[in-house]
């Protein structure tokens, strides 16, 4: 990247700057709801900075998952929290030599690493040129698609199961999701219906220019668990839908897609996930629709955070 | 300097941040965005440092922990209104040999 | 072969845990085939030894570590004697503990306890000597709190206590002794003495560790303390553990280490015999000096252990020909005679329920063979002829007077009067005093003065005690064996 | 038939089947337990398969998609990977056929899925030669190993679980910065590429020191063990066991690599001596802390944190003459499988007399002859005593250490040994005494007795099976281990 000069760096020192400041303010903030919020907006700062490090992908990523969705999770999580129990003040009870050890720590590290990334000297050039190289055989042309999905689509397949892992974790935890004690608001209902078509457009456009500008699977997921958290907060009874079978299919959907997909190249070209050329734009476009559908799923039943039941008052 | 190395060493300043407040905050919830800040940065450093042109290994890597981050997230969330609905604190015992 | 040996009794121990507490027939008949088949064994490779064949087994442990059972003279003399020992002590047992809870396990743990004893003779390096004498350790403890009483678990963490600790020292011996050497296995005249004389003082630590180490079984003074407190065990078991388990082991292992591991030139060299023979006298004398004033039989018994077990040591490090027959031969001698003993305070506590001498006056009336036996055993530790205690009294003095060593003989005779001193009385009381009108505890056994099982075990070894006294010059006699051993580890390899 | 046993891509099938039966679990709770022990019997045959595979045709590549490294991930198995797999399988099939019995129906549906994908990382993690995907196993690993532990639902669990996710997580992001200075400096993530290419610069010292302290916070050497004992000592049985078992073994094993690839060639010696003192001081510290506990299985956990110091014991005798790495995986091995049957074993108990603490273990222990039988032969194998596994990796260690002439360490290998007697024994003493009151016990079903015992046996059985097992662990030649066989 250019050295900075002008208009441009003087926007970049400010933005780093206000990374700290924000992410400072929010760990030191007293009150809780507050704190979060600052992380929000911390998050949506981020998704400026990953645009100007030409990384559209992240920024799209981080807006929708970093800054919505976590957001969403914190608030809900702090809605749920017993009034009764203290907040916590910004880590005034932990006894001062602990906190003074622990800043001559930490700033001992981070001054440590600023040194050392200061004066980083690649030795040797970076995989960066094979990845342009191989584009085409990839069948995809936006670069970090292929990557994601092709050269290192085994990360991407193990990914997958984590995200699954989150949610088996928290159902692991045997809470019911509790029922909406609050009917359908109807501005929120009204808002809800005006956007849920929106929101798949969105995501449906997201998935397809994925292959080959900014986009892909992940950011158009994430829209999709946008869509369920605006429906569950709107009241909609989806526990129902969500406690069925053809659920936890959903949710499947993606990691088993990767696992087959990777059978099917073994066993055709001999090789896990290695895709023959010809198909390799369709096949992946495949797999990014079930990732796409899972990962909406999982992140909506994250949001509502506990097994879903049938409805009971039915 | 390049703005890339500038994001770079605001990562590494976000680390610090996160490191610090992760080990002097008691409550949960701070200690789970301490954990999110410290990634942040730590995603800003894998990028950052991509010097000439953008490099879309670490972008597809730092989307993945991306992922990987909001997963944690929310299992962490879970576990700490399962812990608190039980002990009644949003916090660690002190000792962890006599949380029975 | 060797290893045949040693399954014929571990087998049978697996299979009685695996039995249920009431098949009795199923797990006298299992003993009784073990103890029998290994005597065949036994008899076998003594026979095949004679006749110049060679028995050896080895598995490969680790690179170039092998776990090696080689019947050697030396072996041989203590299998034998453990194996005849065991038939006697299993039968003797069978009696003692009718209808007592928990069988199986006990039998189960007995039969591994007589296996580790074996493996222990039959070893062939220090490697495989440890690893026996381990699982030596470990097998008597469950033998040892039986009762399961407080003061039972009490007296087996003291076991352990000491025994693990020197099993530790052992280890780090061993290991060690291993890094200089780069090998372990037992030779006539040692395997250091090639070493150059850099190596000399690690080697003086070497040596102290293995027998402090092996000192804790072998109850040498001050490593002694469990050995007391051990008599919570059941008759048989304190039996076993005198005669040729524990105590043995460590006394067997410290000849090994001196003739086969450092060999006597070279711990002479190293000065180390001298020390050890101060230490083996002062022990004779002290555990004698504690007997003389314990009331409970037992506890009498075990400190006579300490004192009579130390007689080998002190043969050994006498570091002369002679005495070093007398030394190996008392092996045999002392656990004969000690087995003796112990089935006889065995049935006396079973049959009149005594367990003080205070209570033994005209007990010779009551069970008159017992007490015959008893005889037989004390005489034989006072090393009056012609019991076989004489024999190994005569070689170590012998030993001592012709290696310059007079003093010894002086440690002899006073140990000789203590012992006298403590046995003695008890004869007396229990042969000229009268019996009391009735005794603490007493079974009814019809005419019998006792039941078979327990009678006939104490006769036997008297019997032998006497026999191996009188027919020491026969040419299979322990004697004879301790002859040849000592001829292999100090004239030339045989 | 052979040719056809070698030629399947064994290493795949051991990461894709546990992948896919977890997800069938999740989908089909009713038919989860069943599908669950069939699917972990088959790894157990995949990983024969894969040893026949390595025994005839040497160490196994593969590179995922056909790109081959640096764009692409490889796949790498050799001698080590065979071991660490096959002491999973061995584990996995243990544990399994515990679970099968300890959970109800419901716990069940919950804990098959999270146990599968556990194995399946743990397998990823054993066999990918790539830094970044070793991250993203991590990740797996410690999020399902936190959800198990979670899984007892107490609020000691939570509180365990809570500590344990804040602690993993933690370790991960160091790990993932360490890769991410690693990537910028020497432009591959390819572990065998990074052999290659690395040389003593300010960012690899800085990338290694991140990794490593990631990673033994993930191990939980002393100081960083402040997580274990409440984890392990709160999980349900089964769990506990794996997480001893496997699961600490796991970032091990990736720090034991990059130790060798990586930490080695650019002269690690201090950081090596460092391993030595913390190593040494978890073997003090948690045995007298297991000697403390009064409680069962806080004991067993603490006895691990002694034990993993041991393993840390072989970094500064690795570089010179010697057999510190094999003593290391010996003990590694022999501990895995004592210490998931101790576990299982406290386990039954816990459930027979519906309590742990020890001082009031007689009357439980006494009705339970199998499990005592495994608790004891177990309590052999970590106090190293012979014939087993356990003895076999501490003389290997403390020969090389007296051969170096590291007298601290040999005296510290020594004195653990007697303190984890001690504390074995503080437990085995109560077989034998009478039991007093009598109690109304809640029957253990034999398969949960036979899963203990069987795993203690095997940590015996070990002891005569060095040779073999070391020639196995050679191929490849790992650390000079095929050299050094005679």
């Amino acid at each position: 990247m250019e050295t900075m000069t002008g208009l441009t760096g003087l926007f970049d020192v400010f933005l780093s700057a206000g990374l700290l400041w924000l992410a400072w303010q929010a760990l030191a903030s007293t009150d809780l709801f507050r704190a979060i919020v600052l992380f929000i907006s911390f998050g949506l700062l981020m998704a400026l900075a990953w645009a100007r490090l030409g990384a559209p992908d992240i920024a799209l990523a981080e807006a929708a998952i970093g800054a919505g969705l976590t957001g969403a999770l914190l608030l809900s999580a702090l809605a749920r929290l017993p009034r009764d129990v203290p907040a916590g003040d910004a880590g005034c009870r932990t006894a001062f030599v602990v906190r003074v050890l622990a800043w001559l720590a930490t700033m001992g590290l981070a001054s440590t690493l600023a040194w050392v990334v200061f004066h980083l000297q690649p030795v040797a050039p970076g995989p960066g040129n094979a990845v342009i190289e191989q584009l085409e055989a990839s069948g995809v042309g936006n670069p970090v698609t292929a990557v994601l999905l092709n050269f290192r689509g085994y990360d991407t397949l193990l990914e997958m199961a984590v995200l699954l892992l989150a949610l088996l974790g928290v159902w692991s935890l045997g809470v019911e999701a509790e029922q909406q004690v609050t009917g359908a608001d109807p501005v929120l209902d009204g808002l809800a219906r005006l956007l849920l078509p929106l929101l798949i457009l969105v995501a449906a456009y997201l998935l397809w220019v994925g292959a080959h500008a900014p986009g892909g699977a992940f950011q158009a997921g994430s829209v999709l668990g946008a869509a369920g958290v605006l429906l569950l907060l709107a009241g909609w009874r989806l526990r129902a839908a969500m406690s069925s079978a053809w659920m936890r299919a959903v949710l499947v959907a993606g990691p088993a897609a990767f696992v087959a997909m990777a059978v099917t190249t073994l066993l055709i070209e001999g090789r896990l996930l290695e895709f023959p050329q010809a198909q390799a734009g369709m096949l992946i476009f495949v797999l990014e629709a079930c990732a796409t559908l899972s990962i909406g799923a999982t992140l909506a039943a994250l949001y509502l955070g506990g097994i879903p039941q049938a409805e009971d008052d039915a | 300097m390049t703005a890339a190395d500038l994001y770079a060493l605001a990562g590494v300043g976000l680390v610090g941040l996160g490191l610090y407040a992760l080990i002097v905050h008691a409550h949960l919830l701070r200690k789970i965005l301490a954990i999110n800040v410290t990634g942040s940065g730590i995603f800003l450093v894998l990028v950052g440092l991509s010097g000439t042109g953008p490099d879309a290994i670490p972008q597809a890597m730092v989307i993945t922990g991306i992922v990987v981050a909001v997963s944690a997230t929310a299992l962490a969330l879970a576990l700490m209104l399962r812990l608190t609905a039980l002990s009644g604190q949003a916090e660690l015992p002190q000792d962890p040999d006599d949380a029975h | 072969m060797p290893l045949l040996v040693v399954a014929s009794s571990l087998l049978p121990g697996l299979f009685i845990f695996a039995l249920a507490e009431d098949r009795v027939r199923t797990r006298t008949l299992l003993n009784m085939t073990g103890a029998v088949v290994k005597l065949v064994l036994v008899g076998w490779i003594l026979w095949g030894v004679f006749h110049e064949h060679h028995y050896e087994t080895r598995i490969p442990l680790l690179y170039d570590l092998e776990i090696v059972l080689r019947a050697g003279p030396l072996s041989l003399l203590f299998v034998t004697l453990s194996t005849i020992l065991w038939l006697v002590t299993t039968v003797y047992a069978i009696g003692y503990l009718e209808g007592v809870p928990h069988r199986s396990r006990f039998f189960g743990f007995f039969s591994l306890c007589v296996t580790a004893t074996v493996g222990v003779a039959l070893s062939g390096n220090l490697i495989t000597f440890l690893l026996f004498y381990e699982l030596l350790t470990l097998s008597t403890y469950p033998l040892l709190v039986h009762r399961g009483t407080e003061e039972a678990r009490k007296a087996g963490q003291t076991y352990l206590v000491y025994t693990l600790a020197g099993g530790a020292l052992l280890l780090f011996g061993t290991v060690w002794l291993y890094t200089l050497t780069g090998t372990l296995e037992f030779t006539p005249r040692g395997i250091v003495d090639s070493l150059d004389s850099a190596h000399h003082p690690a080697l003086v630590v070497i040596f102290v560790l293995l027998i402090g180490g092996l000192g804790v079984k072998a109850a040498l003074v001050p490593l002694h303390g469990w050995l007391p407190q051990a008599m919570v065990a059941p008759a048989p078991v304190s039996a076993l553990l005198h005669a040729v388990a524990v105590v043995k082991a460590g006394a067997f292992g410290i000849v090994r280490v001196v003739y086969e591991v450092f060999g006597v030139e070279f711990s002479t060299l190293l000065g180390l015999t001298t020390p050890l023979m101060w230490l083996a006298a002062f022990t004779i004398i002290y555990g004698s000096l504690r007997a003389l004033y314990q009331d409970d039989l037992k506890r009498r018994l075990a400190f006579s252990t300490v004192s009579q077990v130390s007689y080998i040591t002190l043969g050994v490090a006498v570091a002369g020909p002679i005495a070093a027959i007398g030394g190996v031969v008392h092996l045999v001698h002392q656990g004969v005679m000690k087995i003796t003993l112990f089935f006889c305070a065995g049935n006396l506590a079973e049959t009149l329920g005594i367990h003080k001498i205070s209570e033994m006056n005209g007990v010779g009336r009551r069970m008159p063979w017992t007490m015959a036996a008893f005889t037989v055993g004390a005489f034989g530790m006072i090393g009056a002829p012609p019991v076989a205690g004489f024999i190994s009294k005569w070689y170590i003095g012998l030993g001592a007077l012709d290696a310059g060593q007079d003093w010894v003989v002086l440690v002899l005779a006073g140990s000789s009067l203590l012992n006298a001193a403590y046995f003695l009385p008890i004869l007396h009381a229990a042969w000229f005093r009268a019996p009391p009108a009735r005794w603490p505890k007493e079974h009814d056994f019809g005419r019998k003065e006792t039941a078979w099982a327990l009678l006939l075990p104490p006769v036997l070894t008297a019997a032998m005690a006497l026999a191996i006294g009188l027919l020491a010059t026969l040419p299979f006699s322990p004697l004879a064996w301790s002859r040849l051993i000592a001829a292999r580890e100090f004239y030339q390899a045989w | 038939m052979d040719g056809l046993v070698t030629q399947l891509p064994w290493a795949i099938i051991l990461i894709l089947l546990p992948l896919a039966a977890g997800m069938a679990c999740f989908v089909a709770p009713r038919i989860a337990g069943a599908l669950g022990l069939l699917s972990v019997v088959a790894v157990l045959l995949a990983t024969l398969g894969l040893g026949l595979q390595l025994a005839s045709a040497g160490v196994y590549r593969h590179s995922i998609g056909g790109w081959g490294a640096p764009l692409g991930i490889e796949l790498y198995a050799d001698g080590l990977s065979l071991l660490m797999l096959g002491i999973t399988a061995l584990v996995g099939i243990g544990v399994s056929l515990y679970a099968g019995a300890y959970f109800t129906r419901e716990q069940a549906g919950r804990f098959w899925p999270v146990w599968l994908f556990l194995l399946a990382a743990l397998n990823g993690l054993f066999l990918v030669d790539d830094v970044f995907n070793l991250y993203v196993c991590l990740e797996l690993i410690g999020l399902s190993a936190v959800s198990l532990t979670a899984l007892a639902g107490t609020t000691a669990a939570l509180a365990g679980a809570m500590r344990y996710l804040l602690a993993t997580l933690l370790g991960s992001l160091l790990y993932l910065l360490g890769v991410a200075l690693l990537y910028h400096t020497f432009g591959t993530v390819d572990i065998s590429l990074l052999a290659g290419r690395v040389t003593p610069l300010p960012a690899l010292w800085a990338a290694l020191g991140l990794m490593g302290a990631g990673l033994i916070l993930k191990t939980a050497l002393f100081p960083f063990h402040f997580w274990l004992p409440a984890a392990h000592g709160s999980a349900p049985a089964p769990v506990s066991a794996v997480l001893s078992a496997l699961v600490v073994k796991g970032s091990f094993y990736i720090l034991l690599r990059l130790w060798i690839e990586l930490y080695a060639p650019a002269g690690g010696q201090s950081a090596g001596l460092l391993f030595g003192v913390l190593g040494s001081a978890a073997v003090l510290w948690g045995s007298i802390q297991a000697l403390r506990q009064a409680r069962l299985k806080l004991m067993v956990a603490y006895s691990t944190v002694a034990q993993i110091g041991y393993l840390f014991l072989a970094f500064p005798l690795g570089g010179a003459a010697g057999y510190a790495w094999q003593g290391a995986l010996y003990l590694l091995v022999s501990h895995a499988l004592a210490k998931s049957a101790m576990f299982l074993a406290a386990g039954n108990l816990l459930r027979f007399g519906g309590h742990e603490r020890i001082a009031h273990l007689d009357r439980v222990v006494q009705r339970l002859p199998l499990t005592v039988g495994a608790f004891a032969m177990a309590g052999v194998s970590i106090m190293g005593l012979p014939p087993s596994g356990g003895f076999i990796g501490k003389w290997l260690l403390l020969q090389t250490a007296l051969s170096q002439g590291q007298w601290m360490l040999a005296l510290v290998m020594v004195l653990g040994s007697v303190l984890a007697a001690a504390y074995v024994f503080r437990v085995l003493g109560h077989a034998f005494t009478a039991a007093a009151v009598p109690h109304d016990p809640i029957a253990v079903p034999l398969r949960m007795e036979w899963a203990a015992v069987l795993l203690a046996a095997g940590s015996i059985v070990l002891g005569l099976l060095a040779v073999p097992l070391f020639t196995l662990a050679g191929i490849g030649g790992f650390a000079g281990m095929g050299a050094s066989l005679p």
